[in-house]
């Protein structure tokens, strides 16, 4: 099982993007930084104890499902869309959703473009092998409007297209458009339309078959969302686990109650994911927040309590 | 070619033993349809030196060949040694290291030198420690007289030499009998004779030998029978004296006249 | 001796397995073969559990299937709604399109170069052997993706050709009016008939009769003019003087085919300007401009050493003794050098084409969707079916290339020289 | 009239003539140019043609070059820099990226402080090729260049002693058992050569070695300290795949050559379907079988390292070309030499093993450095398997830092000219051998 | 070699007329700063059949080489059959359909049939109609006596079969005359003698002949003068029974010395 495949190497492997600005990108030491490297680190902390012990295996849109199924990666953390067939046909498990996300368009600004129905005859880079590919054609399909498409492989190809203006348009999920644009050094002189043409819930996946690891990955993307719930935070979480009355904190930070056990881990595995980059709200802040340079707002991906769509499941 | 013939040869110790060395038997052998060797019957002793000749493409060489297997014939028996060559690995290689082979191109192997080219096979083959089969491989280079050559590789001796060396490769596996296929065609005039001379040498100590060779010099003074070949078959043989004074057959006479016209 | 009674029949021992050159072969062949068999049965064995496990099955039913994916060069109808297994159509032909054009520029470089590079002129000797010397020692990848930035990076948006509305005039002017290098695509006019004959339906796909018409009259042009070289020869073996035949071969190889383009309406659609992009003419992408200049030039290079090794082959002696004879150059090349030359350039040169087509699937880099691009690429992702579509695009290159160079085999017998 | 007409002088010279000084068309820098630019009105029009075209590309890359720039944090600087200092609108080159980051493009993400241990690596490879190369160097190295494998592996990847050892101690086995149950015959010998090595790597090694590690610990001439597959990228990823590649094709390249040249039906017919396979299909796809299917094929729950994957795709790949040049290289062989090796009595193994592969190999050694040349530039593909190549998924990296993006030429350029270096070297390196075959692949 | 000189040649036919056919007069040629010929000074009339001889490396092939232009020379005069040799394109080529040359490793072309290789320079040079070329080209290959060969390639002819082809080839242009550079010495022994053979007929019909060769026993036979050339000069020239026992310069003897002396 994938569970003593991963304590036995002592270590996890983790499918990441080649290279999303805020979400997953190495630097100039081979340190990866991000939003789904973060999780990813959770995971390890949960299982192995450690964060650091993780490999991080750099994927395309076209080669992370094989990457998964093939076993090269344990979990594939790469702004992955929840989708019906790759959950079904492709045998994967979707765990949940950790960034609820929309396709959409950025075009330069000079373009005077300010809708995506103004896109007529325009020329579309493209990541080839994802969701957004597919809902681009039906997109222009059915408003009767014709593009051209640039297939590419890596956001960081499709950026330099984009940027050298082989592309009008560039088109993906709205967060990997801010991460793009942020990473511009004009940024100011780039829009992305309002159109969202699709839904993108974007989650981590692991395979289809082995449950047991699947619940550990499921319930470590609930931690940290519950953990920001209920304010726990790596700061306060000591605290909070030592004083704390409310019992599903204590469960959660494996004070009371057996949990840990019930998925094969101990009883501080929670604890120890939220240790390593913080609860959800920590995580988003550091890595794509409005402080960083990518900017982006809470939006959907704010606490059911704040009028968003993040909603853990019970700790009990 | 005449100072061969003038050489005073001591036969008093070529004797020859009424041991049989090879026996041959109605062999027959084909090259696809084509058929190379009819009917060949033969009998060589302990001691016995024969000359083969006979014309281009008589089958002489094919002949010869055929006793160490290096080609495989189609009917009849060949016995080596007491040894009959069937399809069994294990005699083959029985037979193939009692009986030593001279190439008319040497086939020294260029990357060994002189002295490796001589102990592979004993090591290899024989299982002589290194430093025995070294003696014995110098002790043999000595013999065809190039005991200071042994260090250098193939390419840096004369053709002469080379076809020395070969002869004393063959000689390190202390062969019972040994083979010679035309082995101063391909050589310079000058050097045909010290080739024939080591040949002589080996000859007076009683060595077996069957050799293809259009050095009718060498034949009078060394053989003790002659085998004309022709269209694979064995049309004429007998003593050398016999042989060249007194052919029998149309076709010896014919060739006789050719080899010896000029 | 009336018989010479033969051996007494051995008896089979165990032993002549391994000792009997007769059993021997067979006993290493079945115990190779059986070894063999294991591997292939653990090979299958370990596939099927493990697609078990994965609860998938071995299928190609998604060939069917709806795509769902645009691609924008298709030498054949093709939409978003059309099947799986057509998408590897169109990826195919763009494979098959790119290595020949690619074999052919390559060719026409490498024999230039090859020949430059024998020419007595130092300085064009030194550039051609360092064109030779840098493609053969980098990397094809990176030509690739050289050749490409330079076409991305160094050249003007369709934008820059628009004419500034406030001066009139744009920063950018087109090529004779008809071809515009921009930083998307090269747009070319497109070749258009004004009296159409129609299109044929062929099936799998369409052909358009005017194409099909202009290139029967260019081969019966080149059926023509080989006539009439036939009837030079016969004139020239009767009575000694070849009649010049230049200015028919021009008429037949040229005139013909330019006679029925007029008569169809031949005409050039010139691009252009409209919305973000030019429209009008034919768009050839840049991906598919780089990938073809890069395979042609990197092959380029190879089949220049090829011709140039094939050249010096032909030992100078025959050139000296066709002058000796009075044989002016340009004759001495065409009756002694070339005939013998080709035959030693030929397989080598063919085997380049090979590797141009293997190679064609670098289109990955550049994003031109090849067989590799959509069966092994797209489809691959999108149906999650790896191990159908890696086995099938195999047997696809492996059958283009083991068509190649079964015509190379029929080749080198047909020209071998004879020998004694 | 007379046999010999009066004319014909009886002639004799009664003193040489001293060689004269060629005429002014035949000396000097005049009769260079003539013979070489200027003969001939084609002549002129190439010459002039080369003189346009060198003048066209010098244009265009001189004043870039000129304005190059070796110190800059990030490229906004950078290009700063060559505006103040050569005016608005000049275009450089920013060769400060190189500068500042040519240590991943040599070892990738290998860990700065053992940068020595890829480096010492690579130079004990020429050390352990010494032997092979020039024939004066004591044949004794040749004992470490069959270690060389082994100690390159630990070097690289570090982590205990004992995996090497134990490896190792599997290819002693394999020997040793041949060795004995050589009197038995070769195909048991060979059967059980194969066996035996393969039965205690999949049973015995691994536990050995680490319970040999766990005796040990962790100390230093025991346990290095180790580095995973992902670290690896840059030249250090495509030189380690390369010469593995190389290495280990050979020994399946003469198998394959041997068996292409084999008269048992089987035997040929599988060689040549291998060869012919693997030589009809592009590398990457052979690649994506690595990265994709080949966990299919394996048994359920093997996983192992990337890297290793590749390099048994680019083994197979590479022995198919290496059988081909190492048949040719057979096919060079007089008939003579198999049919002394047969009448001294050595069997086909020791044939080939004393007689004919050492002529063979030495006669396939310049085709071999071309495979070799082709493998390494091909390196670069398996970038498309998501490993850091220095081609594409180095300067990738390189770029997707914030300080970088948007530099394209000057890494590419520093990639392709070491390429270039160590290709062209080969390939001159491989033509001198053709030639010194060609004269004394007879002597030494 | 002896069986040639023996050979009684009828030299009555073999008239040299006063007519110039070739005239050399101080003709100097450098490959480089390299200085090869050296003053040569030559008259060869019609009629004659010149042998030259002379140590390895002495010009001999560069001075017969420069005669159909081969080879360009830089100063002197060399003028055949009453055409200058300059860098007039038309004056080299109507020299070289009158010149024919036979080379040391034949150069037939091995893509042509033996027929072709002879009528493809009558054909596409002298314009001749193919029949009539095929006539003649026959009638050739009838007198070196390979007309059956006609279909062949020459791939599949000897080394002695293959320079008889070269001999017609060159004939069928109906030179005035012929230039030969050691036609024989690529050849083995036994095949020497009917190339030999066939140029010795030439010789009777009244060919105007050069030939680089060192056949003694040829030069003796056929030759009306011998030339010697050494270092890039002519050292001496004689009638070839005078050349041969009485050779004047040092070096003549010395070289005399060495070829006759085994
Ligand atoms: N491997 C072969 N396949 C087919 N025919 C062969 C083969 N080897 C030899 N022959 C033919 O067999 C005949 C006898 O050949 P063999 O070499 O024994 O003649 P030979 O008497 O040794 O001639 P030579 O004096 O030329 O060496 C020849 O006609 C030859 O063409
Ligand atoms: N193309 C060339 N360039 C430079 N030197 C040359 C060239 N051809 C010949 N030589 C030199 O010119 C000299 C005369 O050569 P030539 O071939 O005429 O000699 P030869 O008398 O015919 O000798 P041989 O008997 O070996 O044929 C030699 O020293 C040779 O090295
Ligand atoms: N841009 C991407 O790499 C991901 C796109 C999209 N979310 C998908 O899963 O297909
Ligand atoms: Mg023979
Ligand atoms: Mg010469």
């Amino acid at each position: 099982a994938t569970l003593d495949d991963v304590k036995a190497r002592g270590e996890l492997n983790c499918g990441v993007s080649t290279g999303l600005t805020g979400f997953s990108l190495p630097d100039a030491n081979g340190n990866w930084t991000g939003f789904d490297v973060s999780f990813c680190r959770a995971v390890a902390a949960a299982v192995l104890g450690d964060g650091s012990k993780v490999k991080f295996v750099p994927t395309t849109g076209q080669t992370r499902f094989t990457a998964l199924a093939s076993g090269e990666v344990d979990v594939l953390a790469r702004n992955s869309t929840w989708t019906f067939s790759r959950d079904t046909d492709l045998k994967l498990d979707f765990i949940g959703v950790n960034y609820y996300d929309g396709q959409g368009f950025m075009v330069r600004k000079d373009l005077g473009v300010t809708s995506a129905k103004e896109l007529d005859g325009a020329t579309v880079c493209i990541q080839t092998g994802t969701t957004t590919e597919l809902n681009l054609a039906d997109w222009f399909k059915i408003n009767n409007l014709s593009y051209t498409p640039v297939a590419i492989e890596t956001n960081a190809e499709g950026e330099q297209q984009y940027a050298a203006g082989a592309c009008d348009a560039y088109t993906t999920d709205a967060s990997g458009l801010a991460s793009t644009r942020a990473a511009f050094a004009d940024p100011e002189n780039h829009i992305i339309l309002p159109e969202i043409i699709s839904k993108e819930p974007l989650g981590p996946a692991t395979r289809h078959g082995d449950n047991e690891w699947t619940d550990i990955v499921r319930w470590t993307l609930n931690a940290l969302i519950a953990a920001e719930e209920y304010g726990v935070t790596s700061a306060n979480m000591d605290e909070l686990a030592a004083s704390s009355p409310n019992p599903e904190i204590r469960r959660l930070l494996g004070v009371e109650g057996d949990l840990g056990p019930m998925i094969r881990l101990d009883k501080g595995w929670a604890k120890r994911a939220i240790a390593v980059g913080g609860n959800y709200g920590e995580i988003f802040a550091a890595t794509i927040g409005e402080a960083t340079p990518i900017g982006l707002a809470r939006g959907l991906n704010a606490q059911w309590t704040q009028g968003g769509l993040l909603y853990a499941p019970p700790f009990r | 070619m005449s100072e061969v013939i003038d050489r005073r040869i001591d036969r008093s110790h070529m004797q020859v033993s009424d041991e049989v060395a090879i026996q041959i038997s109605r062999m027959n052998k084909w090259y696809g349809s084509f058929h190379v060797l009819r009917d060949i019957d033969m009998t060589v002793h302990k001691g016995e030196r024969i000359v083969i000749c006979g014309p281009s493409g008589s089958g002489k060489s094919t002949l010869i060949r055929c006793i160490n297997r290096l080609e495989e014939h189609q009917s009849g028996k060949i016995v080596v040694d007491g040894i009959e060559l069937t399809s069994d690995l294990k005699n083959i290689n029985k037979v193939r290291s009692e009986v030593g082979m001279v190439f008319q191109h040497f086939n020294l192997f260029p990357h060994l030198t002189i002295l490796e080219n001589c102990t592979l096979a004993p090591i290899w083959v024989r299982k002589t420690p290194k430093r025995e089969a070294d003696e014995v491989a110098m002790h043999f280079l000595k013999k065809v007289k190039i005991p200071e050559q042994a260090h250098k590789y193939p390419g840096q001796l004369s053709g002469g030499q080379q076809q020395r060396v070969a002869i004393a490769r063959s000689l390190c596996m202390k062969p019972r009998i040994m083979l010679f296929d035309e082995p101063t065609s391909a050589l310079d005039p000058e050097m045909i004779k010290e080739v024939l001379d080591t040949m002589i040498e080996l000859a007076e100590e009683g060595m077996t030998m069957l050799c293809v060779t259009h050095e009718m010099g060498f034949a009078q003074a060394v053989a003790n029978r002659v085998i004309f070949m022709d269209q694979g078959q064995i049309v004429e043989q007998n003593e050398p004296a016999e042989f060249f004074r007194n052919p029998r057959s149309d076709r010896t006479k014919l060739f006789l006249s050719q080899i010896l016209g000029h | 001796m009336a018989n010479v009674p033969d051996a007494p029949k051995e008896s089979f021992r165990l032993s002549m397995l391994l000792y009997d050159t007769r059993y021997r072969s067979l006993t290493i062949q079945v115990f190779v073969f059986m070894l063999f068999m294991a591997g292939a049965a653990w090979l299958v064995d370990n596939t099927i559990r493990n697609l078990a496990a994965l609860g998938k099955d071995f299928n190609f039913g998604f060939l069917w299937n709806r795509a769902g994916y645009d691609i924008s060069q298709r030498l054949v109808e093709y939409t978003n709604d059309s099947s799986h297994g057509r998408a590897m159509l169109v990826g195919l032909l763009n494979t098959l399109l790119v290595a020949f054009l690619g074999c052919l520029a390559a060719t026409v470089i490498g024999v230039l170069v090859g020949v430059l590079r024998l020419s007595k002129n130092w300085l064009v000797g030194r550039l051609m052997t360092a064109y030779v010397e840098l493609f053969r020692n980098i990397p094809l990848l990176l030509w690739i993706i050289l050749i490409y930035a330079v076409f991305t990076e160094a050249t003007p948006a369709p934008n820059a050709f628009r004419p500034n509305p406030e001066t009139g005039i744009a920063s950018q002017s087109m090529f004779l009016d008809a071809i515009a290098v921009t930083n998307r695509y090269t747009a070319v006019p497109n070749p258009v008939f004004s009296r159409e004959l129609g299109w044929l339906n062929l099936g799998l796909f369409y052909v358009n009769l005017d194409v099909i018409a202009v290139i029967a009259a260019a081969v019966l042009g080149w059926w023509l003019n080989r006539m009439v070289k036939a009837r030079a020869t016969r004139i020239q073996n009767a009575t000694g003087i070849r009649p010049a035949t230049w200015w028919s071969s021009l008429l037949l190889l040229v005139g013909l085919p330019v006679a029925v383009l007029l008569g169809l309406g031949f005409h050039l659609e010139y691009p252009g300007l409209k919305g973000f992009n030019f429209v009008g003419g034919i768009n050839v992408s840049n991906s598919f401009m780089a990938l073809w200049l890069a395979l042609s030039l990197y092959t380029g290079a190879f089949i220049a050493e090829i011709v140039r090794a094939g050249i010096m082959a032909i030992s100078r002696g025959q050139s000296e003794a066709a002058f000796a004879l009075g044989l002016r150059p340009g004759r001495t090349m065409s009756l002694v050098i070339l005939p013998q030359a080709l035959r030693v350039i030929i397989p080598p040169l063919i085997s380049q084409y090979l590797n141009l087509t293997k190679n064609s699937s670098l289109a990955i880099a550049v994003g031109y969707l090849d067989l590799r691009g959509t069966l092994g690429g797209i489809t691959l992702n999108q149906t999650g079916r790896e191990l159908e579509c890696v086995l099938l695009m195999m047997l696809i290159y492996l059958t283009i290339s083991l068509l190649i160079s079964g015509a190379m085999n029929v080749y080198n017998a047909s020209v071998k020289l004879k020998e004694r | 009239m007379s046999d010999t007409p009066a004319q014909t002088v009886p002639f004799v010279r009664d003193t040489m003539l001293p060689p004269a000084p060629p005429p002014a068309s035949q000396a000097g820098a005049l009769r260079w140019l003539r013979e070489n630019l200027l003969s001939g009105p084609l002549n002129i029009a190439l010459t002039l043609l080369g003189i346009g075209a060198v003048w066209y590309l010098l244009q265009g890359i001189v004043p870039w070059l000129a304005h190059s720039v070796w110190s800059a944090d990030n490229l906004t600087q950078c290009r700063q820099i060559i505006t103040d200092r050569w005016g608005e609108g000049a275009t450089g080159a920013c060769w400060a990226v190189i500068r500042e980051r040519w240590t991943q493009f040599l070892f990738g993400f290998y860990p700065q402080h053992l940068y020595w241990r890829p480096t010492l690596a690579f130079a004990l490879l020429f050390v352990a090729l010494a032997p092979v190369l020039f024939a004066r160097v004591p044949k004794k190295l040749l004992w470490f260049s069959v270690a060389y494998p082994f100690v390159a592996f630990w070097l690289l990847w570090g982590g205990s002693l004992f995996l090497p050892l134990t490896v190792a101690a599997g290819f002693g086995l394999g020997w040793a058992a041949f060795a004995l149950l050589h009197r038995f015959g070769t195909i048991p010998a060979v059967a059980a050569a194969v066996l035996l090595p393969v039965l205690w790597w999949l049973l015995f090694a691994g536990d050995l070695s680490r319970d040999l590690t766990g005796l040990v610990g962790r100390e230093v001439p025991f346990w290095l300290e180790q580095v995973r597959s992902d670290k690896f990228g840059g030249f250090v990823l495509a030189i380690t795949i390369g010469v593995a590649g190389i290495a280990l094709s050979l020994p399946l390249g003469i198998m394959l050559a041997l068996g292409r040249q084999s008269d048992m039906f089987l035997i040929k017919t599988l060689a040549v379907s291998f060869i012919e396979f693997i030589r009809g299909v592009p590398l990457i796809t052979l690649l994506f079988t690595a990265s994709l299917l080949l966990n299919y094929f394996l048994p359920p729950g093997t996983t192992f390292d990337i890297i290793l994957r590749v390099i048994i795709m680019v083994t197979l790949f590479a022995a198919a070309y290496i059988a081909e040049v190492i048949r040719g290289g057979l096919a060079a062989l007089p008939r003579g030499q198999y049919e002394a090796a047969d009448a001294l009595g050595l069997d086909y193994w020791k044939a080939q093993r004393l007689i004919i592969l050492p002529q063979a190999l030495k006669i396939s050694i310049p085709g071999i450095v071309s495979t070799f040349i082709g493998m390494f530039k091909d390196t670069t593909l398996v970038v498309f398997v998501g490993l850091l190549d220095p081609l594409k998924g180095i300067t990738d990296a390189v770029r997707a830092s914030t300080d970088w993006k948007g530099i394209y030429w000057e890494p590419y350029i520093f990639v392709g000219a070491i390429f270039f270096i160590f290709n062209f070297a080969m390939s001159r390196y491989s033509m001198h051998l053709e030639r010194r075959l060609k004269t004394d692949h007879r002597q030494e």
